[in-house]
């Protein structure tokens, strides 16, 4: 299939652009054609994001060109993009936290009735439009942001990794109505690190490496991977030999690292109840909004438990302070960078920090250990800190290893990781792995969330399953494949069939603010408010 | 008004006091102390409502009709501007109470102003300083706040005196510089002044009441002293005063009583009592009392003399000495200083 | 009222529910101004005569504070803050009296018209170096509240000046009853005059959207620099009033800057403004400068030394915004 | 030096790299003290007799200022704002001076320490009062300010008191080499005793960590609370340390606060302090009071009349502010 620039919807040839001395992009190119879903790939630092905000006018491009419709044209900001049919969904929710949906309508001057259409195509009808924004759950607020960009009726659609936050009921919505514009007018520039998206949904995928174009794939049953192998620049062999670890099989009656009875907090936890023992990574699998948060909050000391024991090494605990759980061994891996990284501090005062607060003294920091301590991390991590003396210049990936770093430079026993590789390329993510399992074989105990099922037979030895607040599941991780775990996560019988329209009813009736109209109690925790 | 302490003549008034600046500041904190020992001393008051804030000229409007409305007898007041709170002034006529403007006037027919003359007062020290100069030199004229009818006034005698003497030159500008009679602001200029190397073209200063800190300054800095004239501020007599501390240091103070606040409140009970009051016709304004100053030096032995028997031992630095005035106040200067009101404990 | 809205609500459809909703939003104003009635009840128990001569003196003492809370507040709600809003009003205070100085009343309409142009502009300057600039508001409102001051000696060294009487006379006395200033209906109709149509448009909306998140609001479409100045332009048009306000009541113009720029950041936060931007109104505020000042009037009714009073008006500054965020916390929660 | 370091990096092996890191770190600073480099070889121009006296005049003059920006600087790099600083210099100068009045020298120790705990009981209070509330700290400092101003005219209701001797001539004259004024030694030794121990410590890595990232550094077991309390105790300090640098200078004490508050602010952010938190140092912040206090110095020379003065001294903070971001920006991008 040849193009000529003419049958083009959208083409960007040669755009670049660079942070000081970082170039996040050198020479990306991207040819959009009419009714296509069209997805950009790329390793964490590739330029994705750059690339989208280029194109919609978030960013100015150092150089390179930009037509639509064979037009040379250049955005200047996103409304003037907008105004010329280019509309994005960005990585972060768009909307204003203290207006309500209808004022966030009004500001885009986007049109309520085609958005309410939308909104219920995507699962959320009858949201509350008065609900102020920042009392809408992250999930709701992404769904609104894309019913919004749909609304708008755009010529050009990015989505930003917009699946990566959403529950997997909402994620079948968006790639159903994602689908359903190949073949019309409109085209779709669709980013996910996840590869079964892009083989569901996509027709071509444009692959980044290092702020370059470097190739345009057919999506077909076989593509995905000659995708990672552009992205990576790398055949990808080995990357997938490094699930099957040996599992280590834990001696019974022996003393667990961490006990939980009966946990609960407010109304989103009742029983949290599980052990975990030294050497062994325990998946934690759940849907959005089940209790996981409440349960790593209270481990992590950031939260205390309305109820429950927890027992560290067979002794109570009660942790008022991370700092406590801190002390006792309980360090924690947020999903979200910006909740973990002081991001203008170095990456060695970001790695120091948790490190020296486990410190009783008081008096002058030992420079010399500590700058040991934080190279030992580094180089372990193989994090590439040459932009080191503030954590934001760094890519996502790097950060996210920072992230672990801290808690490895003091020696680990207990680490509690949310989500870690959210948004993660697939070679860091490797990586990540092989280090939980090292830090496991090195007799420390892992308690790892994740929100990709297949996690949990490539680095856990087993899997616990929450579902409204309860545990109500566990599964060897030799039987933990994603279509058991998925029917465990919706709390179904392992023979029942998916009902997938309830399910995802359900659920979507959940994440809605019913402000005012319903008892209050009913009401989920706000997560925009944390 | 209903009170408590038996007055000698039967009655009991209650008066509100306002002062609309120069909190911190030695003349106007004893201005207050001095309204305090009167109302004291008098035995006709009951209640001496004292509201001391630094603000501009609609706060201390705001000031005097919370006053009229607390429906006090008479309001002393130290105001801020001559014409500003004339709305209030009317007021205040209006409900039946006496109004009384110290240390400088307002314009609202009905107010009595009692006052130091201060264009004597600029007088008597230009010419002093003029004359130690030989009638020729350049003078550094500092100023006090920009705007306040006192300094006004002292600004139009400092020029009458200036006109007879032709050879004096004045600097940094024939307005001089304005301390808005803040001691920070005056110590900084006065730094910056000898900093940027001025101080050794001039031969004099003329000070509108902080020439202790000038004075400080100069030595600080190891430079010789000029001729400086100022206001009878226990801290400057002080330093006039102790040719050991302050070698080679020539100077002259002017009275400047702050005892107008007892003055003030003395005349607002002649008012309220019926009685007549003597006012000066020459002012500006009518019903106006003017109080005369006087100026001693430390160069002559008379001039000496009686700076020492201004003196009041354990004053704070930044008051005035005259600390009653005779004929008006009828407290001790004891009284002045322990600064209590009716009530006070 | 809407004026003092929190959110930009549609209306609802049931009138009970718009009622409970506009209750819930304006919740720290009608706290406010419940305290505020205590407060009145309170004055008249300890000073029986209070009456609608003070309500009306209580009125012209509020209003140049009054309107230099409502300037500080459509900044702060645009998520940026000025400092010079004390400095604005002595420059436009001195530049009326000295216009207006003897000239006839006819005259005095072209000055405060002129005047209130000049508002516009000190606005526009400010918020065109803040937005050109990107040195952080509080820097350049810091150092431009410099440059107004030293402008406002330059044009006048000392107090002075005069007013034309319609406006001296505009803010005395009362209207209809005795018991409605005439200083409060003047200032009602600024605000509502200004703010009400501001508010409803475009511009108030994104004023909303930029403070309460700037980049979101950039995504949007919001014209954040356009929006930025806009804001900075109203605050300067209202410190401009704030400044004619000195003028009419005082009859002089004064050069140096009042307290007002620092009462009014207090006097926007005690009126439920968030100084991080896009939450509250200017209604709150208003009330917040007039509890403020009652609060200071009970002082000089029970005699207290006015040493301590400077005391308690910080403490009870601090306690009425702590109980507020508390009763705030706990209605988030409940 | 170090503590204007912006980031604590190790030094490196090579010593090349090691100076090449520190100027990058503190471009700022050091970008200023470039600057105050050139403006001292125009003072010298302008005034060719400016000369080792008054350079001892330049630094006896900044010495509050710089104590006040110090002060400043600690706490906006901890992510808050004090507005007492300028009221709490007021009370511990007066409590200072009436203590000392005519006392002996061996008092005057006493009574220095007394207020150096007084200053840090003031900061504990602040501080507390921001933790505990809830209130936005510009809030709480605000209101503290009428606070700390109300106690110094209790203590004090006019300037007066007075300082021991030796207190006095610590401050004068220089120290060595002529052209080291002993104001500058005391003023480095003052912060160097206490900022490079804070510095170098946990409190110190905290108080950077919690400005920069307060979620964070909680998450990472940094106690937020008592940190923010560490950080407004160390401002209560240096506060104190002003303060009794202005009684050391003027030998008296003032109870009405001088324009510190505000012209520290505006010090910190020349000094290369985020207003945001967690970047900058205490070293930026003193070079930039005597930037402020040499242009002044210069307009004086220069006979530039007081008002335009004013104005010129607002112009020049936005333009140096200015000009350090857009070469901080083009760094950023080159
Ligand atoms: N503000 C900045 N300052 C310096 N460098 C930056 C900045 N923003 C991005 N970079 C660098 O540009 C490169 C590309 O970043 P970008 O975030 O666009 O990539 P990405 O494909 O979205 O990767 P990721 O998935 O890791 O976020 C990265 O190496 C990053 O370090
Ligand atoms: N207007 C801006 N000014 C300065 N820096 C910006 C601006 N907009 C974005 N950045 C920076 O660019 C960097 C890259 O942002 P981008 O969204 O591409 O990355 P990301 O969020 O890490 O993406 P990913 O989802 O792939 O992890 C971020 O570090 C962000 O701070
Ligand atoms: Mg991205
Ligand atoms: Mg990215």
């Amino acid at each position: 299939m040849t193009s000529t620039a003419t049958d083009l919807l959208l083409e960007a040839t040669g755009v670049s652009k660079a942070y000081g001395a970082v170039v996040a992009l050198r020479s990306a190119s991207l040819a959009v054609r009419p009714g296509e879903v069209h997805a950009l790939m790329g390793a964490n630092g590739a330029g994705k994001s750059t690339l989208v905000k280029i194109l919609t006018g978030a960013v100015r491009p150092d150089g390179g060109r930009i037509t639509l419709r064979g037009r040379e044209r250049t955005a200047h900001s996103p409304a003037e993009a907008r105004r010329s049919g280019l509309v994005s969904v960005y990585q972060e929710p768009a909307l204003i936290p203290d207006l309500d949906i209808r004022s966030n309508l009004r500001l885009t001057e986007t049109p309520v009735e085609p958005f309410r259409h939308w909104l219920a195509e995507l699962g959320l009808a009858g949201l509350d439009l008065a609900a102020p924004a920042r009392r809408l759950p992250l999930a709701t607020l992404r769904i609104v942001d894309l019913a919004r960009a749909l609304a708008i009726e755009p010529d050009v659609l990015m989505l930003d990794e917009m699946t990566a936050a959403l529950p997997a009921n909402l994620t079948e919505r968006v790639l159903e109505v994602v689908g359903r514009q190949r073949g019309g007018k409109r085209s779709v520039i669709f980013i996910s690190h996840r590869m079964i998206e892009i083989g569901a949904v996509c027709d071509r995928a444009t692959v980044l490496r290092e702020g370059e174009t470097v190739g345009v794939v057919d999506v077909t049953a076989g593509s995905e991977d000659r995708i990672v192998e552009l992205m990576l620049g790398q055949a990808v062999e080995d990357l997938a030999a490094q699930s099957g670890v040996a599992r280590r099989a834990i001696a019974p009656g022996a003393t667990p690292r961490l006990a939980a009875r009966g946990l609960s907090h407010g109304t989103k936890l009742h029983d949290g109840t599980f052990d975990l023992h030294p050497g062994e990574v325990l998946g934690v699998v759940a849907l959005e909004g089940q209790g996981q948060d409440e349960l790593f909050d209270i481990l992590a000391g950031s939260e205390r438990p309305s109820g429950g024991e927890l027992l560290v090494d067979g002794s109570p605990v009660a942790f008022r302070h991370p700092a406590d759980a801190i002390r006792a061994g309980l360090v924690y891996v947020a999903a979200d960078r910006a909740e973990a990284l002081l991001m203008q501090r170095s990456v060695r005062e970001n790695i120091a920090l948790p490190y020296t607060t486990r410190l009783r003294h008081w008096g002058l920091i030992d420079l010399g250990a500590e700058r040991r301590q934080v190279d030992g991390a580094v180089t372990t991590l193989q994090i590439d800190a040459r932009a080191g003396s503030e954590v934001r210049r760094l890519s996502g990936g790097n950060q996210q290893k920072v992230t672990i770093a801290r808690w490895v430079a003091g020696g680990v026993r207990t680490m509690l990781c949310f989500d870690p590789t959210r948004g993660i390329d697939i070679r860091t993510k490797a990586q990540i792995y092989v280090l939980l399992r090292d830090l496991a074989e090195a007799g420390a105990a892992v308690l790892l969330y994740t929100s990709e099922l297949k996690e949990v037979q490539l680095v856990c030895d087993r899997a616990i399953v929450i579902f409204g607040g309860r545990v109500v599941a566990e599964i060897d991780a030799a039987n933990a494949d994603e279509p058991s775990l998925l029917r465990a996560a919706y709390n179904l019988r392992s023979d029942a069939p998916m009902p997938e329209v309830a399910a995802a009813e359900s659920v979507a009736a959940e994440t809605m603010v019913t402000n005012g109209t319903a008892d209050p109690a009913a009401t989920p925790r706000p997560e925009a408010d944390r | 008004s209903s009170g408590g302490s038996a007055a000698p003549s039967g009655k009991s008034f209650t008066i509100g006091y306002s002062n609309g600046g120069g909190v911190g500041n030695g003349f106007r904190e004893e201005q207050v102390c001095t309204a305090k020992a009167q109302a004291l001393a008098s035995g006709q008051v009951s209640t001496l409502t004292t509201i001391h804030r630094n603000t501009d000229a609609a706060g201390q409007l705001s000031d005097i009709r919370d006053l009229i409305a607390k429906g006090v007898d008479a309001i002393v007041f130290n105001p801020n501007d001559p014409a500003a709170l004339n709305p209030a002034l009317e007021e205040a006529n209006k409900a039946g109470i006496k109004t009384v403007s110290v240390d400088a006037y307002v314009t609202d027919p009905t107010t009595y102003n009692l006052y130091n003359n201060q264009i004597k007062y600029a007088e008597l020290g230009a010419k002093w300083l003029f004359d130690q100069l030989g009638g020729s030199g350049t003078v550094y004229y500092m100023r006090g706040l920009a705007g306040h009818p006192a300094d006004s006034d002292r600004d139009i005698g400092f020029k009458n005196v200036l006109k007879d003497y032709p050879n004096i030159k004045v600097v940094p500008t024939a307005d001089g510089v304005f301390t808005g009679w803040d001691p920070a602001t005056a110590t900084q200029l006065i730094n910056d002044f000898i900093a940027s190397g001025q101080y050794d073209q001039i031969n004099g200063i003329w000070s509108s009441g902080m020439g202790q800190q000038v004075v400080d300054g100069i030595k600080a800095a190891n430079k010789p002293f000029v001729p400086i004239v100022d206001a009878d501020l226990y801290g400057f007599v002080a330093q006039l005063l102790d040719p050991t501390g302050y070698p080679g240091l020539k100077g002259a103070a002017v009275t400047n009583t702050a005892a107008v606040g007892g003055a003030g409140v003395a005349l607002a009970l002649k008012l309220l009592n019926g009685e007549k009051v003597e006012t000066d016709p020459s002012a500006s304004q009518p019903n106006t009392v003017l109080l005369n100053p006087v100026l001693a030096d430390n160069v002559t032995d008379a001039g000496k003399a009686t700076l020492k028997s201004w003196q009041v031992p354990g004053l704070d630095p930044g008051w005035p000495l005259g600390l009653t005035i005779q004929g008006w106040t009828t407290y001790t200067p004891e009284q002045a200083i322990a600064c209590k009101g009716p009530g006070d404990k | 009222m809407s004026a003092a809205a929190g959110a930009v609500e549609g209306a609802r459809t049931r009138p009970a529910g718009a009622v409970a909703a506009f209750a819930r939003r304006n919740a720290w104003t009608l706290g406010l101004l419940a305290f505020l009635v205590v407060l009145l009840l309170f004055t008249k128990l300890i000073q029986p005569r209070y009456g609608p001569v003070q309500v009306q003196g209580l009125a012209i003492s509020v209003l140049p504070l009054a309107l230099a809370a409502v300037a500080q507040a459509v900044v702060v709600i645009g998520g940026g803050i000025d400092l010079s809003i004390g400095s604005m009003m002595a420059f436009t205070s001195v530049v009326s009296a000295t216009a207006m100085q003897g000239q006839s009343a006819e005259f005095g309409v072209v000055v405060v018209l002129g005047v209130l142009l000049l508002g516009v502009a000190l606005g526009a300057v400010n918020g065109s170096l803040v937005v050109l600039t990107r040195v952080p508001d509080i820097v350049v409102t810091l150092a431009m509240s410099f440059v107004w001051a030293g402008c406002a000696l330059l044009v006048r060294a000392a107090p002075g000046g005069g007013a034309a009487e319609w406006l001296k006379d505009l803010v005395l006395g009362s209207i209809g009853s005795e018991w409605i200033p005439q200083a409060a209906v003047v200032l009602l109709v600024i605000v509502g005059a200004i703010w009400l149509p501001v508010r409803r448009s475009r511009v108030g909306l994104s004023i909303y959207a930029i403070g309460s998140n700037r980049l979101a609001a950039f995504r949007s479409g919001v014209p954040v620099g356009r929006t930025r100045l806009s804001a900075y332009v109203v605050t300067g048009l209202f410190s401009a009033f704030a400044g004619l306000s000195l003028t009419a009541s005082t009859g002089i113009g004064t050069p140096v800057p009042g307290p007002y720029t620092l009462m009014a950041v207090a006097a926007v936060v005690l009126g439920g403004v968030s100084l991080a931007g896009g939450r509250g109104g200017v209604l709150g505020p208003i009330v917040g400068v007039v509890v403020l000042q009652l609060i200071r009037t009970d002082m000089t009714f029970l005699d207290v030394n006015t040493n301590l009073a400077v005391v308690a008006q910080g403490i009870i500054l601090i306690g009425v915004v702590m109980v507020g965020s508390l009763v705030q916390m706990r209605r988030a929660r409940a």
